[in-house]
């Protein structure tokens, strides 16, 4: 239940892009295409836990032993940027074809503040283990959530009269906005 | 370069927010007062300045191959002396920034910067972009942290002026979106309008 | 392949090289930086060049010219399954499981990460019944 | 001999127009508006005329200064606006909270998307969302109904459902709450707080069989809103009386008519196939329940409709209406 | 309850004015122009020259390919010219205009008006006296008849349909034709059935039309196989795909053809044309058109030569009413407005349709409002709000995936739109780019 | 030195190293290597992303310029031989000149000139007209007139008439892209020879019927009478299905043509007046219009 | 624009991508960076101690009356009904004069509130401050001191007779306008580390 609780509060309460402001470029620039934001979800979820995963060790079994809690950030987005680059490569060898399948399908690569951010606050919440982990999976969904839902309007928005210099960057905030004030409805049902 | 161009470049015809639309998550994060946004502002062009000199200074030293490493490496050691500084002498400040000093690393605009040029360009030029593309960056932050603290608190850089509340929707998640997605939309007319190149 | 029997991802590129009975297409994966005019402000590993090979193709290419790689979307996902979805799973469940039985923070930690190697070992194993399930074509941008 | 007209087929036209669809509504809301003015008096009067006419004269400078396009104020469709947003503000709400509301409803909403027809979200809704976020305690904060000449003034108090959710969240029991509520004849004669236009049940449904009758809206969204809010609410009562009201209380309460009924029917916002109505009416029904039941706000039917439309995009891409001579799968 | 398909349509008023008036004979008129494009497929080549004589029946231009049909002069006389001359849309196209002169007729035609009801002609006679007759679908796609008699190997017909639902508002030639010539029909139903080697025999007819549904019954009691059904009055009840469903509840699947689900559908005038060709030896040289209208001071149905100009048409009803705004050939739902009177009657004209300048233009186009009143109108269950914003944009392929080929251009979405968008218009440009896209593959 | 800083130091050390190894394969497997000068050559473009190239946006076209080893069929038309000579310059390349062109719209129909015959009430949209009806009058080759090449121009270098009901272009702002040629479904609109001072002599009709239907149609035809070629000194002009063609690069723009031409089809732009009026009112059929 | 001149500038010499040369160059650039940050921290180590130090102090101070103990130091744990609380005594010359208790409340409008309360020895309220909480500006934050009056009211009420619930639920307490949540949700928290401290005194008995 606790974990039931965790991913509600952090799909929908807090969203990670509508209401904690993470990853938000890539909720802007890219999520054009409904088919390739559920790619991206399905990536990025892997990439974020496994690195909330990895971060959380390296912090609890080696920076706070040897008292350099300090050390958080530099760590870990040495360890974020290395596990992402690691996680392609493994995947180029393993499959070539598939490895091209992915190329084709996702137009970008996983690498944003989210991953930072919720690898930071997972540390900061005084979570353990297992939280950290269910933590950053819901995180990750909320964030495929905003994601694709936008795509979705943004596939709509494409085919309608939108005032020119509202295009792109600008109606996208505005309507991040009032997906924002939507899922504001949510506060308090955790 | 002229090196006065190359100053102002990121107030108006290349400012990351309002037009290369980089590093949103601290501008929304962090905006929520004029003096929040200037301060985060003026923190990431403290690092941006740093790293910029830094990696022009050892652009020659480091193997293309690696220089992405070497880049975060710089840029990370930068934000965490901002962060242990903030701490140690602003600790209230670093209370409301919270989250988003450690994101400067991962501010786009940051690497960016040393990819596009201090990794290109000697050091004194690298010092100017830093420090001009820093500032349109806490330009852009203060101008709509003071836009949201108006609307939404009903006071300026802390004074109020209008009794009682402003309207809270500004100082929440959707107002800063949609106050972001209208300064961009004027940002962008106005650079039609004045800056042509 | 028939346009009809699904819906197709399309992703443009440029011929590399033309082998025998194969084409060689670079694509370009970039993020929403890499299109506009501050690319350059980007992460590095926002940016990456891919090379596709197509096999079976023939037909009048020439070397530079930008052509649709063509692919069904059903590939695309499941592309996406084995190569984060999947993971993730054995990750996470051997994670939740190992914590259910009472193995310490480190342990289960380094159990769930542990999983991934043979995973990826089994994939690789597997690769060319994979291979089988994906194929892409090129069609010429007109 | 004078030139022919030559265009290509059909020749002929149902007659069917934006401006009859939108007064057709507005014909739906009089017996509800009849009613607020009853119960509310001078307030009511005075919040819809403000929203009512800044709505169109926002509309009219927003085209004329700013998208340059051919003037649409007059089709109905910003006056429906403007009504709908009056009818789920408090009726006591100062007048100019109501403007910055139709600033929002028509410049931030619909104007910014390029005017009627493109926007994704309901103009009127993110009024009132707005106005609430922005104003918790001007919204808040209703008049009780029978005050005909205090506006401003008026003494105001909670609405059923904000002293349903207060005493909830003392523990008091659903029967005990129940027993200090008007009676289901007063909730559906509407004799009760709350926003200006929602009170009235009998004349919003009174509303529901014009529209349907007009052949305005179909049944799909209203009655799928409706039945899922029943389903689960009577599931919830059953499974503990005492601690979830019953079903009745939920429809004849809060926005729930007036959302099902004329909000989130709005066509712009609204998916496109009868399958995806249905779903739609299901979510919003669900999302409405479960932040009435769960959440931090006693009432949820703005936020479920809001939420709904922004799923509108990917319903339609996802829903599509049976095409003709489909191939059957299976 | 009456029968009807089950996806969308719309109710336009039926305005038949001429419903029960007589079938009259039009005067041949002077000089007719016949084109040589009157049917889908390659245009018929012309055999004739100018200055040529020839006779009522004779074929002036012969199938120019395997979807093509034959044309025969409507008069007799000398061949004035082999020119182009506008169509309908204005374009010039290829055509043989002919000066009447006297009424002499080719050899082997049977101009008595007596009833024919015995045949003994095998399938491939009848299909062969059906190529020669030039008989294309006279339902309006005039598609030639002989290539739906043919059955595709490894195909069977099990139904043949009668369509005689005519849900055009304003056109009554069907009808009248029914009333008048009902026995010739059962014959030619009997000629089809038999050309079809099918056993069943269906006739859709629309219930306004009570009498018709009355006698056809009537005569088809005394047939084998043959039923009447009275179908619910709602446009487009006659369309092919929409019959099949409402009479026999099978669905042609998208992108096949009736034969798919084992149905040959005629429309009663190829059916009574028919039996002209196969019984009496009489190519297909005139047919029924309605001429009708709101201001039109006699609407009625005139048995008319093909090429006859549509200004006589316009005469023969008393002239061209003072408020014309619009001459549509055909229906108003599916029919060509003409730029100009002279445009002559073709195989397809089923009727000429004056309309007044009151409803001649259509309305100021609004945004759409997306009320999805044209999702629920289309009858083949496509979304024209989407297709219309994909053509704008010259999104062609994704029409394709969104089954734009499946568009019958009933008109039903234009009709019902209350922006009055001209969802059909960017529907057919965005058919004819798809068309060209799939060409290209398959090349 | 504190227990913390070596710590720090041997912790940061082991994982820089750590990163800097699988960087480095990472780098080994992906050549992540754009050439650089793919960047220059974008910047060195209008960026207008037109498509005039025939690529799908700028840096597309830069890509192939680097690509490619010569500038064989690559030419940015919107930036013109400037531009091709700072993209020779950069890469050490010949630059292969192109003659500069302008959009010129061949139909000189007017109302007055074009006997209206019908009002059309479709889609206004000229590929929808064209391919439905012939058009508002009896040419099956004029403007339509329902300015599709204007919403097809990014440059906002061509407009309406209002008066005329045809295309102009605005000779300084077009840059030769071709989209308004792609746009227009007539196939009116010719990307010809830019002259000094913009001069330009053309045939402003491209209607193929014959003559008589043609000036039935239009006043200001072509109707294929020759009269222009006989007297042309440079035989620039052909003459092919009942149209005359004047080619840009053989005309030397001595104007006698434009003289000759019994319907006016053939228009000057941009040269001084004429001592004698240049309009030869030959138009005796009568048709009923009046010539301005 | 960039003219030619910029693509020598790109040929320029680089230290070239050998393994070994790559390894050389993040090592040093590693020890470097870490080098300093350790020194920074070193440097920054004391002051941040002391900032932390002194906001606990703050805190106390700010509730509870003059001491001359160190309470931070002297601190120790209630269990309570949920987890337990931490206990800051405040003596004067050995007696204790109050006890700050650091408390919280999950029922906030927005989550967790983290109040400092100071007690006096018979359990009645010297002062309460606001240590930490996310409630929406301009409503909820109200239950800090500096924002409004609401916390004043409970200065020297006893909760043995202050009932310690708001007046809507017949209690005492009167709420924010429109912030009844967030007041409720204050009341928790002080309740809580009230019922904890009486246990404390309970169990000394
Ligand atoms: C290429 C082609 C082949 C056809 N073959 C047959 C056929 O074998 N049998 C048949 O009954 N109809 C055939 N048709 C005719 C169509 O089924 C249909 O009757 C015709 O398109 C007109 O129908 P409509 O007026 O409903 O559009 C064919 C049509 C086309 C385009
Ligand atoms: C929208 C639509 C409506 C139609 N309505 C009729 C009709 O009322 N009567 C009719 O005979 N054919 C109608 N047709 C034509 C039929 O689909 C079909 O082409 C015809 O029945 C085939 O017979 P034919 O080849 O003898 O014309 C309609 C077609 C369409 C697309
Ligand atoms: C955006 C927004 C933020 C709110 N924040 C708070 C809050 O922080 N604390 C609180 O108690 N109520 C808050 N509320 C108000 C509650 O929803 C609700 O109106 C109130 O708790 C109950 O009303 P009452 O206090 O007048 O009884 C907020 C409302 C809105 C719309
Ligand atoms: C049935 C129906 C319901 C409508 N509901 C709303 C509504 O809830 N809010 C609103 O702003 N406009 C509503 N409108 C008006 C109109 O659709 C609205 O202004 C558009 O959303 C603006 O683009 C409605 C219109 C119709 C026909
Ligand atoms: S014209 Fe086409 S899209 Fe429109 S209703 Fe008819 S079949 Fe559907
Ligand atoms: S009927 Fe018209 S307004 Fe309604 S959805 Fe269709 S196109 Fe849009
Ligand atoms: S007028 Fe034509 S060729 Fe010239 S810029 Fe415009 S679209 Fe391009
Ligand atoms: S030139 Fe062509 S595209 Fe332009 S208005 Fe005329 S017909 Fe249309
Ligand atoms: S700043 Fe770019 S994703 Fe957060």
């Amino acid at each position: 239940m606790e974990y039931i609780l965790i991913i509600i509060s952090s799909v929908f309460v807090s969203n990670i892009v509508l209401a904690q402001f993470l990853g938000i470029c890539p909720f802007i620039g890219v999520s054009n295409k409904v088919e390739t934001s559920i790619g991206m979800t399905g990536a990025v979820t892997f990439v974020i836990v496994l690195a909330t995963v990895i971060t959380y060790m390296v912090y609890t079994f080696i920076l706070i032993p040897l008292g350099i809690e300090f050390a958080r950030t530099i760590t870990f987005i040495l360890i974020i940027a290395a596990l992402v680059q690691l996680v392609e490569i493994i995947l180029k060898k393993v499959s070539p074809t598939m490895y091209q399948a992915l190329g084709i399908f996702l137009p970008l690569i996983t690498t944003n503040c989210a991953v930072l951010g919720l690898a930071v606050l997972a540390v900061q919440k005084d979570m353990n283990l297992v939280q950290s982990t269910v933590f950053a999976f819901g995180n990750a969904l909320g964030f495929g959530l905003a994601l694709i839902t936008f795509a979705g309007i943004r596939e709509q928005l494409d085919l309608l009269n939108i005032p020119k210099p509202m295009r792109g960057a600008p109606i996208a905030l505005i309507v991040a906005g009032m997906l924002a004030l939507a899922f504001m409805g949510f506060s308090g049902i955790v | 370069m002229n090196q006065w161009k190359n100053f102002t470049k990121g107030f108006l015809k290349d400012n990351p927010i309002l037009v290369l639309i980089l590093g949103t998550c601290p501008t929304l994060g962090t905006t929520t007062s004029g003096i929040n946004g200037l301060s985060m502002g003026l923190a990431t062009t403290f690092v941006l300045l740093g790293s910029n000199v830094f990696i022009s200074l050892l652009k020659n030293f480091i193997p293309d191959k690696v220089r992405i490493p070497a880049f975060i490496v710089v840029i990370a050691s930068f934000v965490t002396v901002v962060e242990l500084v903030m701490k140690a002498y602003l600790p209230d400040l670093f209370n409301t920034l919270g989250l988003f000093i450690p994101l400067i690393v991962v501010n786009c605009i940051v690497l960016g910067r040393a990819e596009a040029f201090a990794s290109k360009n000697n050091v004194f030029s690298s010092a100017v972009d830093g420090l001009g593309m820093g500032l349109g960056f806490a330009m852009a932050l203060f101008l709509l942290g003071t836009i949201r603290e108006i609307l939404g608190a009903g006071s300026v850089l802390g004074h109020k002026f209008i009794s009682g509340d402003g309207m809270l929707v500004f100082i929440l998640a959707p107002g800063a979106f949609i106050a972001l997605g209208y300064m961009i939309m004027l940002a962008n007319q106005m650079k039609k309008k004045y800056i042509k190149d | 392949m028939d346009a009809n029997s699904g819906k197709s991802i399309e992703h443009k590129g440029f011929i590399e090289r033309i082998a025998e009975d194969s084409v060689v297409v670079r694509i370009i994966s970039e993020s929403a930086c890499a299109s506009c005019h501050a690319k350059g402000a980007c992460t590095a590993a926002d940016m990456q060049d891919k090379e596709i090979v197509v096999d079976g193709s023939t037909g009048n290419f020439k070397i530079g010219e930008m052509v649709n790689l063509v692919m069904e979307q059903s590939q695309g996902y499941k592309a996406l399954l084995i190569g984060y979805v999947y993971p993730f799973l054995i990750l996470f469940t051997t994670l939740l499981s190992a914590n259910a039985a009472g193995i310490n923070e480190l342990g289960s930690g380094l159990l769930a990460v542990g999983m991934l190697p043979p995973y990826f070992i089994a994939v690789y194993y597997l690769r060319n019944k994979i291979r089988k399930n994906f194929n892409f074509s090129i069609r010429k941008i007109d | 001999m004078s030139i022919f007209t030559v265009s290509p087929s059909p020749h002929v036209h149902s007659g069917q127009s934006v401006p009859r669809l939108m007064y057709g509504v507005v014909i739906a809301l009089l017996p509800a508006l009849a009613v607020s003015v009853f119960y509310f008096g001078i307030g009511m009067i005075i919040i819809t005329a403000v929203s009512v006419i800044s709505c169109v004269l926002f509309e009219f400078l927003f085209q004329k200064y700013l998208l340059k396009n051919p003037s649409t104020h007059l089709d109905g469709s910003a006056a429906l606006t403007g009504l709908l947003l009056a009818f789920c503000l408090p009726a006591n709400l100062p007048w100019w909270m109501v403007a910055i509301g139709a600033l929002v409803s028509i410049g931030i909403a619909k104007m910014t998307f390029g005017g009627l027809g493109n926007n994704i979200f309901n103009p009127a809704l993110v009024g009132r969302v707005f106005l609430f976020i922005s104003f918790p305690a001007a919204m808040t904060s209703y008049p009780k109904p029978g005050q005909w000449w205090e506006y401003m003034d008026a003494t105001t108090g909670a609405t059923p459902l904000g002293i349903m959710s207060e005493s909830l969240a003392n523990n008091m029991p659903v029967s005990e709450i129940m027993a200090g509520m008007p009676s289901n004849l007063d909730l559906f004669l509407g004799k009760m707080l709350g926003s200006a236009g929602e009170v009235a049940a009998f004349a919003l449904l009174l509303g529901l069989v014009y529209l349907l009758w007009k052949k305005i809206i179909s049944w799909h969204i209203p009655v799928s809103i409706l039945l899922t809010v029943i389903i689960f609410t009577g599931a919830l009562s059953l499974g503990n009386p005492e601690k979830y009201p019953s079903p009745l209380f939920h429809l004849l309460t809060g926005g729930l008519l007036l959302g099902a009924i004329f909000m989130a029917t709005d066509y712009v916002t609204s998916p496109m196939t009868v399958k995806g109505m249905i779903i739609y009416g299901i979510g919003i029904g669900v999302i409405t329940i479960l932040i009435r039941t769960f959440g931090a706000y006693p009432e949820g039917v703005q936020f479920a409709i809001l939420l709904m439309n922004g799923f509108t995009p990917l319903i339609n891409k996802y829903v599509k209406p049976k095409r003709f001579g489909e191939v059957k799968h299976g | 309850m009456l029968k009807t398909f089950t996806l969308g349509g719309v109710h336009p008023e039926e305005n038949k004015f001429s419903s029960h008036k007589k079938i009259e004979v039009l005067p041949v008129p002077p000089v007719v122009t016949i084109p040589l494009s009157q049917h889908i497929g390659a245009p018929a080549k012309v055999l004739v020259n100018k200055g040529d004589r020839v006779k009522i029946g004779q074929v002036i231009a012969e199938s120019g390919g395997f979807v093509s049909a034959n044309i025969h002069s409507s008069v007799s006389g000398t061949v004035l010219k082999v020119e182009a001359f506008p169509d309908s849309t204005g374009y010039r196209r290829m055509s043989v205009q002919i000066q009447s002169e006297g009424d002499e007729w080719v050899d082997g035609v049977d101009l008595s008006t007596d009833l024919k009801k015995d045949f003994d002609f095998s399938s491939e006679e009848i299909i062969q006296k059906i190529i020669a007759s030039g008989l294309v679908g006279l339902g309006g796609a005039t598609f030639p008849s002989h290539v739906k008699l043919s059955i595709p190997q490894g195909k069977k017909a099990e139904y043949l349909i009668v369509n005689a639902v005519e849900c055009e508002p304003y056109l009554t030639a069907d009808h009248s034709l029914m009333l008048e010539k009902g026995e010739e029909i059962m014959v030619g139903t009997r000629i089809m059935m038999k050309a079809l080697k099918v056993e069943k025999a269906i006739f859709g007819i629309e219930n306004n039309k009570p009498d018709a549904i009355e006698l056809m019954s009537r005569l088809a009691e005394r047939e084998k196989g043959i039923t009447v059904v009275a179908l619910k009055v709602k446009y487009p009840q006659g369309g092919e795909k929409q019959l099949v469903q409402a009479l026999i509840n099978r669905e042609v699947p998208s992108g096949a053809l009736p034969i798919d689900v084992g149905v040959v559908a005629f429309n009663v005038g190829s059916i009574y044309a028919a039996y002209q060709a196969v019984q009496k030896n009489k190519p297909l040289i005139e047919r029924v058109v309605t001429v009708t209208g709101k201001s039109v001071k006699n609407p009625s149905n005139f048995l008319t030569r093909i090429g006859t100009p549509v200004q006589a048409l316009i005469d023969a009803v008393g002239g061209l009413p003072e408020d014309t705004g619009k001459v549509v050939n055909g229906g108003p739902m599916m029919g060509k407005a003409i730029s100009s009177l002279d445009v002559p009657v073709v195989k397809g004209s089923s009727g000429i349709l004056v309309i007044p300048d009151t409803e001649a233009n259509r309305h100021e186009t609004e945004n759409c409002i997306r009320c999805s009143k044209c999702v629920s109108a289309c009858p083949m269950g496509l979304e024209p709000y989407l297709l219309m914003s994909l053509a704008e944009r010259e999104y062609f392929g994704r029409m394709e995936t969104e089954k734009v080929m499946d568009c019958m251009e009933c008109g039903s979405c234009s009709y019902t739109c209350p922006s009055s968008r001209p969802l059909l218009d960017y529907i057919r440009l965005g058919k004819g780019n798809v068309t060209q896209i799939i060409r290209a593959r398959k090349n | 030195m504190s227990n913390v800083v070596l710590f720090t130091i041997i912790t940061l050390s082991t994982i820089g190293a750590a990163s800097a190894i699988i960087l480095y394969f990472v780098a080994q497997k992906f050549k992540v290597f754009e050439d650089p000068r793919i960047d220059m050559v974008e910047q060195a473009l209008p960026l207008a992303n037109c498509g005039g190239c025939g690529y799908a946006g700028c840096r597309n076209f830069a890509e192939a310029v680097v690509k490619s080893d010569s500038f064989d069929g690559l030419y940015c038309p919107v930036g013109g031989n400037e531009t091709m000579k700072t993209l020779a310059a950069l890469l050490g390349r010949e630059a292969v000149e192109q003659e500069a062109t302008v959009a010129v719209v061949r139909c000189s129909g007017s109302p007055q000139h074009r006997p209206r015959t019908n009002h059309y009430d479709g889609a206004k949209s000229c590929t929808i007209a064209h391919s439905l009806y012939i058009g508002e009058s009896g040419c099956p080759h004029g403007c339509l007139g329902y300015g599709e090449c204007v919403d097809a121009c990014d440059f906002d270098a061509i407009y309406m008439n209002p008066e005329t009901g045809l295309p102009e272009v605005i000779d300084d702002k077009c840059t030769a892209c071709g989209a308004c040629v792609k746009a227009c479904p007539r196939n009116i609109i010719e990307l010809r020879k830019k002259n000094p001072k913009d001069r330009k002599i053309f045939v402003s009709c491209i209607n193929e019927e014959k003559g008589a239907v043609a000036r039935k149609n239009c006043a200001v035809a072509c109707i294929g009478c020759g009269k222009c070629v006989k007297v042309c000194p440079y035989d620039a002009i052909t003459m092919e299905k009942n149209l005359a063609y004047i080619d840009p690069v053989k005309c030397r723009l001595c104007r006698k043509c434009v003289v000759e031409c019994p319907t006016n089809a053939i228009l000057e732009i941009g040269f001084p007046p004429r001592k004698e009026k240049p309009i030869v009112t030959e138009d005796s059929e009568g048709s009923g219009l009046n010539l301005s | 624009m960039l003219n030619p001149k910029d693509s020598e500038k790109l040929n320029m010499a680089k230290k070239e991508s050998t393994f070994g040369n790559m390894l050389m160059a993040l090592l040093i650039i590693s020890l470097v960076s870490s080098t300093t940050l350790g020194f920074v921290y070193e440097f920054t180590k004391e002051p941040i101690r002391m900032v932390e130090i002194n906001k606990t102090n703050a805190a106390i101070q700010a509730v509870v009356p003059p001491f001359d103990n160190q309470p931070a130091v002297e601190s120790y744990k209630v269990a309570s009904d949920l987890d337990s609380l931490r206990f800051y005594p405040a003596k004067m010359k050995g007696v204790v004069v109050g006890t700050a208790v650091e408390t919280y409340t999950k029922k906030g409008f927005s989550g967790l509130i983290k109040l400092m309360i100071g007690l006096a020895p018979d359990g009645s309220i010297i002062d309460i401050s606001v240590l930490e909480h996310q409630e929406t500006p301009g409503l909820g934050d109200k239950i800090d001191k500096a924002k409004s009056d609401f916390s004043l009211q409970f200065q020297g009420k006893n909760p043995a007779e202050f009932k310690l619930i708001v007046k809507k639920d017949r209690g005492d307490v009167d709420a924010i306008t429109a912030s009844t949540i967030s007041s409720r949700a204050y009341c928790d928290a002080v309740k809580r580390a009230y019922d904890a401290y009486m246990s404390t005194l309970v169990k000394n008995q």
